[in-house]
């Protein structure tokens, strides 16, 4: 399971290019980070508002009671730790919750700019979370109807303005029903905005209301791709062998 | 000129029952929290609440915003994310809560229209998904965009780290996120700070939101979750 | 004529109260800096991006020449001047492209905010010029058919949006014609925007398509004020008498 | 990664013939005025130009924008203030410049919708004048709007005070004007900086315009007015 997560992070990270200004979702997305190849430089957006994220912060046991907490933030505010400093800072962190540190090249920035990077198209690319994609890249991925009120935070903002979103999602729901299918059923994040999904069984990108293969896993056969699948394929003329983890 | 700083008691009193207020911060940082515990103290009612999010429910305290609902103080939020957040979903299911969910890019931005005077704007987010029901499409230049409305409200409530005595106010990190913006869109802006500092020690080209938006300014060194 | 304008000027300035938030707009409005009373606070707006302006710097000569002015910008940039020395600094102007120094109360902003302050109703007070006024407080004041174009600049911005705009004008033009009129003739700045104007002769409040005075100048007779005024004038219950230079 | 420091001329070869320039800064101050220099130099004709305005016409040289029109380099203006530039009178009774006078505030408006995303909005400023003509006008919650349109330009010149080498940038004073937006609304975005440092030097929560905007860095320590 962590593995399918990793590997599936693993082959986004190799599809990114130096100087890509990305975001990442909450969820396989975050994992994207720990594969980043390190020959190239990829500055982190937080839509909370930064630019330029190094890392999250392992801080635990903070919040274990309000007295612990209060005293952390106490001690971990101001000018007492900074961005560079694996401390943490309470005014510090990213879209997930996290208390993270920051790149020299980082900057800090309001709600308004931020939105106006993921809505005006200022993304090179942003990787979101699916419960559900369709053949015309439709993308459903913050709400299942019934069931505990989510939001759409800046999900739909982000699938709407970045230059390429690419989908990370495990192929199938947990009881095995395909989530890649003819057409939606649960509530949109946003309309025609995917252009690749990868999952732990192969990499698709998503053109004129086709399902493109372009890569597999090792050992999944192109039979057992398609059952998986709600929707039909179209193989790339060579479909390569996705990244192990 | 009139002296901004005053005791958090006077400054909550100018919210009265049945307000709309506005909340700077994301996720209980960079939020007012101090100002929000005093709400809960005065037991102010039937608040309409816009609001990024609720903060965190999972913590095993209180955190941001979450104690308006503990309270039932909230009659309506225009919110964009509940994640995490159990009391939204609680209050929504059993009726007690209403609310109006924003993608957050669109809710920055409609604040900002309401504190610029900005009579609404066509985004391209929400199109073809339920944050359309009712509202306008209008196809500009061969691409779909929803019509959307700016947000006001009686109160704002922001958090800075540092201001004068004026109001001039920097953040730390991304504890700014929706503060500027809301500050610019209530009738009354009340601003909860960390340092009280006098003109002239923070730059004019330092300044992150002008004092020229703020009200009344509380200090409150102690941080409440 | 000097006197004209400087007692406009001071009879707006009269009107300010402690802690308003103004915008004066080029020419006489300028001048009402000078006048306002020395028990209040007026925080000074530049469209073009602060709050809290303190003098306008008497800097000449330096323009004569290319060589002169380059030699002063490159003594008077970064951090050689501040906002507070009268020296001035390359970098500090207000909207009238004039050197200023800041109040230590002052801040500095983009074009966005600034006009957002500007037109969300920020701006307790705007003063501007006018070359025409009408009964519905229409107010004309940026541009004359056929003569050179200037633009509008920020004057249709601040005219709709700051919650009291007063016209700070000569009661008629140089070769005698009334500039209050039943409606403008010339290109409109706003419609529906002038609470107040000031002239030489008198204090008209504009309400309901009505012209009331409510103060004229020492020495003026009703029907003067009559015959130089291109629409009907209503009298306020006591009119009062405007103060002198 | 690329390094986005690059020499005046190499910077300025991204502008063709015929393009649309975004220029920063209001009045000549805080102007990008080398790089405008450098557009003469090369002799970049046919532009539209987006900006505040050309500069002062009145002072004894050319500053700020000015070259540009005695170079007869503009085609077409989208401006707000011309006032005291002979050359913007000159022209456009001539026929050689067609321009588009847009309000301050409306102007500052359109280039940050263009960076954003933000398909049009609506503004109170121009209804019932000259500016409102051929525009759509809306009745919001009983007040009227006019419809306005996003600007973008082919090229965006900004100039800061200070930038470290990935371009996030420091103004002094009120040189930040239009800078920042229109750094946000160009598809190439180049930067005349007074003085660069390492990343790093400016601190995150101090950078006035961020370095993921900017595509080119000229650094020019000697001001051109």
């Amino acid at each position: 399971m962590t593995d399918v997560r990793n590997m599936i992070a693993k082959n986004i990270a190799g599809m990114l290019h130096d100087g890509d200004f990305v975001n990442l979702g909450i969820g396989i997305p975050t994992l994207v980070a720990n594969y980043i190849p390190d020959d190239i430089d990829v500055i982190l957006h937080g839509e909370n508002g930064f630019a330029g994220q190094d890392k999250e912060l392992p801080i635990t046991g903070i919040h274990k009671d309000v007295e612990t907490y209060k005293a952390w933030l106490n001690t971990h505010g101001g000018e007492q730790t900074d961005h560079l400093s694996g401390e943490g800072h309470r005014d510090l962190i990213n879209a997930g919750g996290f208390y993270i540190t920051l790149l020299p090249i980082a900057s800090c920035f309001d709600s308004s700019v931020s939105f106006a990077i993921a809505r005006g198209g200022h993304l090179d690319v942003t990787v979101l979370g699916g419960l559900q994609v369709d053949i015309c890249g439709n993308l459903a991925n913050w709400m299942v109807p019934g069931k505990k009120i989510n939001g759409m935070g800046g999900a739909m903002d982000l699938a709407t303005g970045a230059k390429k979103v690419i989908v990370a999602m495990e192929h199938c729901t947990k009881d095995g029903k395909p989530k890649i299918l003819e057409q939606c059923e649960m509530p949109l994040t946003a309309i025609g905005c995917v252009d690749v999904v990868v999952t732990e069984l192969c990499i698709i990108e998503i053109k004129d209301r086709k399902l493109i293969v372009t890569a597999m896993a090792p050992g999944i056969t192109r039979e057992e791709l398609k059952e998986k699948t709600g929707a039909p394929l179209t193989f790339a003329e060579t479909v390569q062998t996705m990244e192990g983890v | 000129m009139k002296n901004k700083v005053v005791g958090i008691e006077e400054a909550i009193s100018h919210i009265k029952r049945g307000d709309t207020v506005m909340f700077g911060g994301f996720g209980g940082y960079g939020t007012p929290n101090n100002l929000v515990q005093e709400i809960v103290r005065q037991n102010i009612g039937d608040l309409t609440a816009i609001t990024e999010d609720f903060s965190d429910g999972y913590k095993p305290f209180e955190m941001g915003l979450t104690a308006l609902l503990s309270h039932k103080l909230v009659k309506k939020a225009v919110m964009s994310f509940a994640g995490g957040q159990p009391r939204v979903t609680e209050q929504v299911f059993s009726g007690e809560l209403e609310i109006e969910l924003t993608p957050q890019g669109t809710l920055a931005e409609r604040i900002r229209a309401g504190g610029s005077g900005i009579g609404g704007f066509y985004t391209p987010v929400g199109v073809g998904t339920v944050v359309a029901e009712g509202k306008e499409t209008r196809v500009i230049d061969g691409k779909t965009y929803l019509f959307e409305k700016p947000l006001r409200a009686n109160v704002s409530l922001v958090k800075a780290y540092k201001a004068d005595t004026f109001g001039n106010a920097i953040f730390k990190y991304d504890s700014i996120s929706f503060n500027p913006l809301v500050a610019m869109a209530g009738d009354i802006v009340i601003m909860e700070v960390e340092k009280l500092v006098q003109p002239g020690d923070i730059p004019p080209d330092r300044v992150q939101l002008p004092g020229v938006f703020i009200d009344y300014i509380v200090v409150q060194e102690e941080v409440a979750p």
